[in-house]
């Protein structure tokens, strides 16, 4: 199945979802309202036509203007792909609904792109920093990311050892 | 007692704990080699001139200079007690292993069951250091120890008792003595193939009782970081690897003296009788204990660089639903054996 | 632990019948012991953390801790040309990094819409088989040696030391290569280096013999292996296990065939798959044996890439590189090729600059790790090194 | 029990033909693969990533490795020659024009991904044994390539502080000569204020722009540091893709 004919089923079955094909990029992206991708993805992965039974990447982007999360499933069956992409404004806090407990592999995505965008992710089992130590300050991926200066003590930015003795860390 | 008993009794005593150190220094030595040869490589070759010979020398000097570090949290008593039980417990027990003719610290009437008796307080000193280390790794390694050792402590007994009962005594230079006159006399050929199967139980039990692969357990590396040493430094650490391989050979001793004939040569021819010359007939008793030993040694670490190791409840498989039947079988077939050929 | 002995765990039984089996004895036992295995741990291939709760030797529940390797890989790349990034993808999984390699520069490709000729192609099948051939080698030596047997792990090194020395003549790299480029390669072949391969390939035959019947039939290795750690196909699936873990479930899948790339669909080779030979499918001893057996595909593929170049006219293998890299498309894309330890994809987005907007690598360990949770109720503490182990993770991808 | 002791059998025979294997690899004493370090040391292939190494005298100071390298450890400073230096030739027959005083590389923090060679043309920095890059403090881990002696590196500086005053001031001069033209040319664009207004506004800009392009021009030759290649602040600096070199063999 073409991504446009999927696009066209789950415009019908999604009215409210916002669902916009874009279609300037070598793959076509289905852009849904963060709101609706939990249900999306379920009838993604249950639907006998779909049956996207693997999430092959799940990621966190920032554009200029805003946060976005992208889907990138896969189905073993059919061997059709489908990419889905929920966005936010910057304003405010992207927050989307999980779908770890539709692909449990999106559990650790999640979390990591919660570590490094700082994207909420609601009913997640285990919303907790995964690859940063859990009292980081800042999500690193984030353009406007400012590095902190010491993290338990520990100077985080490079020392030049030619020109500097490495002797105090305060 | 004399003066001279005295000085005897402390010639004993140093003769014994210098054979061990030595036996203890060669079979680090050899494993180092074997392994690395086993591997295709060479092994350590620079100190000492021939094929590093001095290598063990040289890491137990630096094992002794090391500094001595005892975990802030542990039972400090126990965790230094721990070692000198090990090392006291693997040195008794060599007192009754019969190396010569007159090689002998003292040949007890109940030698073997000593021996027996003596090498199992070896399990209270693992199990003291795993539990004082404070450590739940070092703890793992000494439940586990305990639990293994004293499993195989029963395929071994049952084991032995079959020499036992074919010579009728527990004193080892009976035991010895009852082999002598060429290899077809060594008690692994009488009662064939049942005491063959004793001897081939008793090794492999004697492996998981020296925490051998593939029963090194209480110590695997990759599962328990080091068991139940992974606290210990310096001098208390080279402790527990000086009994252990004090006890590898110990283990391999025992098995000559009851199986392989001990001290005795494997045609007669080979030896010099204690009439003629009774300090060669020592040497040369000894020459043959401690190669035959040594090849045992050999095989000891040949398996260990072959084989995967085996997980806990497969050990007390293996050592229940294998050794154990099989042991009571031959205990059972050899006592028959003897009760109809002597009745 | 005697209680415990007298749940009878039936083969096959789902993680989640175990937990609750295990939960009911709860009770029973009362305070649980929390153990941690790692950072600094033989078992765990790196600096994994493993939080594990147990009850005696048995696990209870298993929290695996990431991020002690963390060098934020995609934050670099963001500040790195296009070209830049290369290097930088070497030191993701650091024992198959041609594999690597060749992930980021074929979706730069598809993406900027570079072709490579075909004699680029088949070096790069070339490489990347060699370096697969590697990462087995230290998959299934390292393998060995958590189940406790030293000796085919330092066999396997020695035969992989022959596939490095060859990468050392052919790019200067004998761990992290930085080989291949955006629509090219940096070097052509050596002299004589076609002929070293093929040398190499006589070499190794028969020594895969050698490791299956040292260490892959041994019956303590099968023991430990044999009904330890099920993932079913359906469980891989749903956790994003790809690769030897997935085709050791017992499903024939295999990028390399399903989505081809590089030419592979004109070499021929099979895919092994699980079969529960001693134990049950998808157990820790299916994938070990699936790799053991792609090593052989892997070398009936360098036999018939060799053969190929050997034939081949030689080009210029720096032809299609773009001289200038400062203004490309925009646009994003996801690529995935077979790694040896699964899929790797790469999500790129680029703006159309010279650095990559955003770089994601979806990286093959990662999310086999994230099984283990889930895998691990029920296992002994040895078994959870079989499982680490089996599952193949290295800590430079899982971290980035 | 069929069971049992065929587990018992697979388990001894299995066993056998492990130890069969490695005794056979502990009997062949002589073929060890590993070679006794310090006695033996193993000869490094041509392409082999080892150590960097750079001729000052082959170096045309073009800035391409310092803008290759993505961890950004060389230090690289040059000054131009005077017009009628004659500096020698460069190994790809072009006259030499810079005089390279400062090459300084971290081995530190080097990464041996060979991006720096690969670009350079002159093959001045290549790889070199020995392959031991070992050294006791991590002030040695600097490594320092120009040849040029201290003395004479002063003597460049001031003589490029000078050439910079020089062409500061002629810059002034120039600028104060087109500002001069502006102004006759606005006194003119007034007296004849009627006539084409918007022609005279459009030519005094394109006047300064052009100056300022020249300065530009000139200052990456005596820049002190090469310009990060990351920064992404410097949307125009020069491209450093690197264009790996053809085998040769």
């Amino acid at each position: 199945m073409t991504i446009p004919e999927i696009f066209n089923i789950l415009q019908e079955k999604f009215p409210e979802a916002e669902l916009v094909l874009e279609e300037n990029n070598p793959d076509p992206i289905i852009r849904a309202k963060c709101e609706a991708i939990a249900d999306i993805s379920l009838l993604l992965r249950d639907d006998p036509d779909f049956s996207f039974d693997s999430l092959m990447c799940l990621s966190g982007v920032e554009t200029v203007e805003e946060f976005q999360t992208v889907y990138h499933l896969y189905s073993m069956l059919h061997n059709h792909k489908v990419t889905l992409r929920a966005g936010g404004t910057k304003e405010e806090e992207l927050i989307v609904p999980t779908v770890s407990h539709i692909w449990p592999t999106a559990d650790w995505h999640e979390r990591e792109s919660f570590d490094l965008f700082g994207i909420k992710y609601t009913d997640h089992p285990d919303p907790r920093r995964i690859l940063l130590p859990d009292d980081w300050v800042g999500y690193p991926l984030r353009k406007d990311y400012e590095p902190q200066k010491t993290w338990h003590k520990i100077p985080l930015t490079a020392i030049d050892y030619k020109e500097e003795d490495n002797g105090d860390e305060s | 007692m004399t003066w001279l008993d005295l000085l005897i009794a402390v010639a004993c005593v140093a003769g014994v704990l210098g054979f061990i150190s030595v036996v203890a220094l060669v079979a680090i030595w050899t494993e180092r080699k074997i392994s690395a040869h086993i591997h295709d490589r060479l092994g350590p070759m620079e100190t000492g001139g021939f094929h590093g010979w001095a290598q063990t020398i040289a890491d137990m000097v630096k094992l002794l200079q090391k500094e001595d570090i005892i975990p802030d949290a542990a039972d400090k008593p126990l965790f230094k007690l721990a070692p000198y039980i090990v090392l006291s417990a693997t040195i008794a027990s060599f007192v009754v292993l019969p190396f010569g003719a007159h090689l002998i610290g003292t040949d007890l009437n109940i030698g073997i069951y000593y021996l027996v008796a003596i090498s199992s307080l070896e399990v209270a000193g693992i199990l003291m250091a795993g539990w004082a280390s404070n450590n739940k790794w070092a703890l793992f390694g000494g439940m586990r120890s305990a639990s293994q050792m004293i499993s195989f402590e029963i395929p071994i007994g049952l084991s032995l008792l079959i020499p036992i009962m074919i010579v009728g005594s527990l004193s080892m230079q009976d035991l010895v003595g009852a082999q002598a006159g060429g290899f077809w006399n060594w008690g692994v050929f009488s009662h064939l193939p049942f005491a063959m199967i004793a001897f081939i139980v008793y090794f492999w039990a004697s492996l998981a009782e020296v925490n051998r692969t593939p029963f090194d357990l209480p110590e695997g590396e990759s599962e328990l970081v080091a068991g139940f040493h992974v606290e210990y430094s310096g001098m208390r650490f080279a402790m527990f690897f000086l009994a252990e391989f004090a006890n590898m050979f110990l283990v391999a001793g025992v098995a000559v003296a009851l199986f392989l004939g001990g001290w005795h040569a494997p045609f007669s021819f080979l030896e010099i009788s204690a009439e003629s010359n009774v300090i060669l007939h020592n040497l040369v008793g000894f020459f043959w204990f401690a190669s035959k030993g040594m090849v045992l040694l050999f095989i000891q670490q040949w398996l260990r660089w072959t084989l995967p190791r085996l997980r806990v409840d497969q050990l007390m498989h293996v050592c229940w639903k294998i050794f154990l039947p099989f042991s009571f079988v031959n205990v059972l077939i050899v006592s028959l054996w003897i009760v109809l050929t002597q009745s | 632990m005697s209680e415990i002995r007298e749940i009878d765990i039936p083969v096959g039984a789902t993680p989640q019948k175990i937990s609750q089996m295990l939960e009911n004895f709860e009770d029973v036992h009362g305070e649980r012991m929390v153990v941690q295995m790692g950072p600094q741990h033989p078992a765990t291939h790196g600096v994994l953390r493993v939080e594990l709760e147990t009850d005696g030797e048995m696990i209870m529940k298993a929290t695996p801790h990431i991020g002690y390797l963390h060098r934020c890989f995609e934050k670099t790349c963001e500040s790195m040309t296009w070209q830049q990034v290369v290097a930088y993808t070497d030191r993701l999984d650091y024992c198959s990094s041609a594999n690597n390699n060749l992930g980021y520069v074929l979706a730069c490709e598809k993406m900027f819409g570079i072709e490579v000729s075909e004699r680029v192609q088949t070096i790069r099948v070339l490489v990347s088989e060699l370096n697969r051939l590697a990462s087995h080698f230290i998959a299934i030596g390292t393998y060995g040696l958590d189940i406790g047997a030293w000796t085919p792990f330092l066999y396997l090194i020695q035969e992989r030391e022959h596939i490095l020395d060859l990468f050392d003549r052919l790019c200067g790299g004998r761990l992290l290569l930085n080989y291949m480029r955006i629509g090219g390669l940096t070097h052509d072949l050596p002299d004589n280096w076609l002929k070293e391969v093929h040398e190499y390939l006589s070499y190794m035959e028969g020594k895969l013999d050698e490791v299956n019947s040292l260490l892959s039939y041994n019956k303590i290795f099968v023991e430990r292996l044999a009904n330890v750690a099920i993932i079913s196909e359906d469980m891989c699936i749903k956790y994003g296990l790809t690769g030897p873990n997935l085709r050791g479930a017992g499903k024939k899948w295999d990028l390399r065939k399903n989505e081809p790339y590089c030419g592979y669909e004109t070499y021929d080779f099979d895919i092994p798959v699980g079969d529960g030979e001693v134990g049950t499918i998808g157990d820790c001893w299916d994938r070990y044996i699936v790799r053991v057996k792609e090593c052989e595909q892997s070398m009936r593929i360098i036999k018939q890439a060799t053969e190929r170049l050997e034939k081949m006219p030689g080009d210029d293998v720096l032809a299609a590189i773009p001289k200038s890299m400062t203004k490309v498309a925009p646009g994003e894309i996801y690529f995935r090729t077979e790694h040896p330890k699964g899929e790797l994809g790469f999500y790129i987005v680029s703006n159309g600059k010279k650095f990559p907007w955003r770089l994601k690598c979806r990286a093959p360990s990662f999310s086999s790790l994230s099984v283990m949770s889930a895998v691990s109720p029920g296992l002994l503490i040895a078994d959870m090194v079989a499982l680490i182990g089996s599952i193949d993770i290295v800590l430079g991808e899982v971290d980035r | 029990m069929a069971g049992y002791f065929k587990d018992i059998w697979l388990g001894v025979s299995t066993v056998l033909i492990g130890m069969h294997i490695t005794f056979k690899h502990w009997f062949k004493f002589k073929k060890a693969v590993t070679i006794q370090y310090p006695h033996e040391i193993l000869e490094m292939n041509e392409r082999t990533r080892a150590h960097l190494f750079n001729v000052a005298d082959e170096c045309a100071v073009c800035l391409q490795c310092a803008r290759a390298c993505p961890v950004d450890i060389i230090d690289m400073q040059g000054i131009r020659a005077d017009k009628d230096e004659d500096l020698g030739l460069l190994p790809t027959g072009k006259p030499k024009r810079m005089h390279l005083i400062k090459f300084d590389i971290d081995f530190s923090k080097c990464v041996y991904c060979g991006l720096c060679v690969e670009v350079c043309d002159t093959k001045s920095l290549h790889w070199r044994a020995p392959v031991e890059p070992c050294t006791f403090t991590r002030e040695e881990m600097y490594k320092s390539f120009a040849t040029i002696p201290p003395d004479e590196v002063e003597r460049l500086i001031a003589f490029d502080a000078e050439r910079k005053v020089k062409k500061a001031e002629e810059m002034a001069a120039k600028k104060a000569a087109a500002a001069a033209a502006k102004a006759a040319k606005a006194a003119k664009a007034k007296a004849e204020a009627e006539a084409k207004p918007a022609e005279a506004g459009a030519d005094a800009p394109k006047a300064a722009k052009s100056d300022v392009g020249e300065e530009k021009k000139e200052t990456p030759a005596a820049s002190d540091t090469p310009e990060k290649p990351g920064t992404p602040d410097s949307p125009d600096a020069p491209e450093n893709t690197p264009k790996p070199e053809p085998d040769k063999s």
